[in-house]
């Protein structure tokens, strides 16, 4: 394996714990899995957990009295606690099981919406407004379209540089007395762009806005400490951390979770319900509406100690080296444009661009033929491309079991991508 | 016998039957200075508590606490047994004995009761090693805290009704 | 294995397919797993495809262009297929998938919460009314509670018989013409009782009301067709299915899922998105917010293929024929007292009692010593023990892997409770 | 040759990258009765169409396809060839076409084209394998069907302002 100072120590070992890298693809290729921002892959470890959890202590939780069901109990509520720690949560009662990154952005803002407007409120109203940026996910952007939009708030946004960081020049225009809530995203899924997430905080914090972290691709390949950065509500997604689909997480300030009212209703989330009327449990069960996502929570425990294991600084290291070797191989191409900053030291480990000639759809495609997997489209950023007067770009995505190898097959295979289209 | 029926009987003491079936200090009195209704939200049990406190500052004594509850066994006897433990009592005493019961059931088994605090609360010890029950018995103690609380808050901050 | 009419054919072999069947609990007791109504057990087949999914198949769907985005992708579109046919839905497109039962019900009093009002429009005002009933679970009261209150809409009850049914003598003073919505669950989760869903349907559409059903306990236990029962809307949920936790779902009219507003914002649900404004995909795409439960769908697929294999029909048979078995133990005991229809041919094999002089939560505990896992509370369904004078109950229910045996076990553990508290 | 690179071959027929390199039809002209903006969700890839259509009824003649695209070279190629192919038919045999290009889009390389039909169509029979890309043969064709559907409806339904 090449020598790459940074990588994840005995890589070659992590590599066998994702049982999925062995698959050979048609034409018995191995697979090059170059697409982990979108989703990542499994370890051994988050799937016999699971599997353990199905063919031993399948029960419903909180509800049952059983010996299975304070078995399930135990098992989702202990996958809280490592939430909890993973994000250094000042309270495991702040941490709430959604479906998805998506349903915890729109949790909070569906919430915020439906709180009571004015001053020293959590409300927004026709004199509020919102500030996201141009680099969102599409997940943090329609929740506040519709948001504002149903209170008639205004939205702005963040604009982005040249270089493919957030405009910071207007910021004190952006976020004034009247903003409630300042919504972005950590790491760019489309850009790479790391955010000055903490130093926007101060700025929000000082007119007494929310802040919202959307950390879907933070959490997967940097430490995430919720009291560091000083947000009020952090959201990541469980698939993107080696985690299964169907779970996410929202973390909230106490404080907060305490004022807002109620997302969805139904079972767990009631402390009584009347014909005339119901009353709620406390945060987190306050949202946590119906059966929750009982084994992805244990699917989800196993994923984060297996990412604490090796050690969220290592993993960080990790891809901040490959993505530099990626970065490199892509400047030896010839054709190619980056979409988002070039320093390795100022980004995550996406990487968007376009390759001169050829679309994307026909990059991917060809890529694909060859058994590396990337993606190709807007990447659910469309204003972001806009933005970069593009209609959709090729993404390569690495994680903590990339290897430089992958990296030199993909660079191989663009080169015959260009052979192929005569570019 | 097996270890199981063992932790049965734990559970089940005969003190804890026998105030199943004789609960003491049960019913709702006058005066009192906090009413609170809680519920345990998972399975349904229900106590409304009344905490009738005389005195003030470290005077303060739990004169009174008086119930109407609906539940199982444990939270049944453990309400029982929690207003013969507390009534009388300075309420700075009467929190140091809820710590301790607190800390009893939230021991999974591990925490040795002091009897000379818990007087027959000692009977709960085998409820720790059921973690779906703890919660049984900690339904009117989380009530009483939360009503004393609310009466002391209100000696200290008289409203205009009741200055 | 004794000899009841009506009972799976093979179930020996059947019960092998749950591998939880054979986990031995406390003092080395059988386990005897009679809480299936709150979370139905798992066969190999359903856990199998899900590793094999994580192991092999693993990706992102529909944005992705790779192989395994194509495989992944294939499989989350063939477990919708399945989902149709099991509901014998007229298009899949009418197949959405959200979190769970209770997100789907939130879903249908969300949108219409949202939807223009108005004569001929599906949104609820202060005129309009919403019917449901006092024997529905929580997640079918506390959203249309939600939803009413914040539209200033007025919410109806049906009221139960004494022997478990709904009261449909004031069914035409109840539905009149400013009803929107009725909602009301096929087979109660407490009193067991199967409604006459065809019947009110025709009165709901009678007068234009939109009718939603809550198939939870349906779905499990007997055929289910969506035309037959001429419903707008149809919500189920997978772990009570055989399938797992993290997947619901919710069959909605093409039509009525064309005019409803969209639910939650992001990824996957939009055609385009500018910073001006978005516009949506169509159904299902457009109410599937996020990365949906891909691995959950692959198992909820297996899960359904598992049960139309067995046989609708035939699980039907089994759970009438467990349930008579059951119901006639119970009556043997002395000092039960079932709420609900004691017919098994009116009822779901959900059977809530009491059983005099000790509290259900003890019956619960005395059970479980002896490896008998059953429910003791509300059931959240608060309004329909209120009606029946009782705070909280103990419920058996069994499913298509109940053996007679178990439930000569739980009637014997009840004589054991009794002798324990002497009563 | 591997199967694989046999089967990408197939999809990238040198017929389709010439279309992709020389589109034919391009650009937005008058007149039209209908112009639409279709987007494929997943990629992002663009038309906006407009349809001509002359006479009426069963004689009713596809005049004139124009568009504005931007996508990858199999959507790209496949609206120039559609235009290609509809341009100066009756509406009832393009709609014929349309048919038949859809099932071979769908019959996941097990339906044989028609050349005579399809004409230089038969060329995506290659892409009907690739099932990601499927979308992006037919984002055209199922553009100018919804066109096709306003016109005739407007023609049949003229509002005040073109009757
Ligand atoms: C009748 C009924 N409706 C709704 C639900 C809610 O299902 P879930 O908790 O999976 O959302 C349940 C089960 O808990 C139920 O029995
Ligand atoms: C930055 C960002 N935010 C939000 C999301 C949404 O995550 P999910 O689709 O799991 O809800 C994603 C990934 O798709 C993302 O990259």
């Amino acid at each position: 394996m090449s020598d790459i100072p940074g990588l994840l120590p005995g890589l070659e070992v992590v590599r066998q714990d994702f049982p999925i890298l062995e698959r050979r693809l048609a034409g018995d290729v191995p697979l090059v899995y170059l697409d982990s921002a979108n989703t990542s892959q499994k370890p051994q470890v988050v799937i016999d957990a699971m599997v353990d959890h199905l063919e031993r202590h399948n029960a419903n939780v909180a509800r049952a009295m059983h010996q299975l069901g304070a078995e399930s109990s135990e098992a989702f509520e202990a996958a809280r606690d490592t939430v909890a720690a993973f994000l250094n949560a000042p309270s495991r009662d702040e941490v709430i099981f959604t479906r998805n990154a998506s349903e915890a952005l729109n949790l909070v803002a569906n919430t915020i919406a439906w709180a009571p407007t004015g001053d020293g409120e959590l409300g927004i109203g026709p004199a509020d407004n919102v500030v996201i940026t141009e680099m969102e996910h599409h997940s943090n952007i329609v929740p506040w379209q519709l948001a504002t939009e149903r209170k008639g708030a205004d939205l702005r946004w963040f604009g982005l540089t040249d270089d493919g960081h957030l405009d910071l020049s207007r910021v004190d225009d952006l976020i004034d007395e009247h903003t409630k809530v300042v919504s972005l995203t950590w790491v760019s899924n489309m850009l790479g762009t790391v955010n000055p997430v903490a130093e926007i905080a101060r700025k929000a914090h000082a007119v007494g806005a929310v802040v919202v972290v959307d950390a879907s691709q933070a959490a997967p390949q940097m430490p995430v400490d919720v009291q560091a950065v000083d947000a009020d509500f952090v959201a990541f997604t469980g698939h993107k951390t080696v985690g299964p689909t169907g779970i996410g997480v929202l973390w909230g300030r106490a404080e907060l979770l305490d004022r807002l009212p109620v997302f969805l209703g139904g079972g767990e989330m009631i402390e009584t319900v009347t014909m005339e009327r119901s009353t709620y449990a406390k945060a987190p069960h306050k949202f946590e509406a119906g059966t929750p996502p009982i084994v992805e929570a244990v699917g989800l425990g196993a994923a984060l100690r297996y990412l604490g294991d090796l050690g969220m600084e290592a993993v960080h290291t990790h891809e901040k080296a490959v993505t530099g070797y990626l970065l490199d191989g892509l400047a030896s191409v010839g054709g190619v444009r980056v979409l988002g900053p070039t320093d390795p030291a100022e980004r995550g480990g996406a990487v968007s661009f376009e390759l001169e000639g050829v679309h994307p759809h026909d990059v991917a495609q060809l890529l694909d033929s060859r058994g590396v997997a990337v993606r190709a489209g807007h990447h659910c950023a469309k204003p972001a491309h806009k933005r970069y007067g593009v209609q959709s770009s090729t993404r390569a995505s690495s994680y903590l079991y990339t290897s430089p190898e992958e990296i030199d097959a993909l660079v191989d295979a663009l080169g015959y991508t260009k052979s192929y289209f005569k570019v | 016998m097996s270890q199981q029926q063992a932790d049965l009987d734990a559970m089940y003491q005969e003190i804890i039957l026998d105030h199943y079936k004789n609960p003491q200090n049960e019913g709702l009195r006058d005066p009192f200075e906090a009413e609170v209704h809680h519920v345990n939200p998972t399975c349904g049990d229900e106590v409304t508590l009344r905490v009738h406190v005389s005195g003030a500052g470290d005077d303060a004594v739990v004169a009174d606490v008086s119930y109407d509850a609906e539940g199982c066994s444990i939270s049944q006897a453990a309400t029982s047994v929690m207003t013969e433990l507390l009534i009388g009592r300075r309420v700075s005493e009467a929190m140091g004995v809820h710590e301790q019961f607190l800390e009893l059931m939230q021991g999974r088994g591990q925490v040795e009761p002091d009897e000379d605090v818990l007087e027959d609360g000692v009977a709960f010890a085998g409820v720790a090693k059921f973690p779906a029950r703890v919660k049984c018995a900690l339904l009117s103690w989380m009530a009483w805290k939360d009503a004393t609380a609310q009466a002391l808050d209100r000696a200290d901050n008289p409203t205009e009704e009741n200055r």
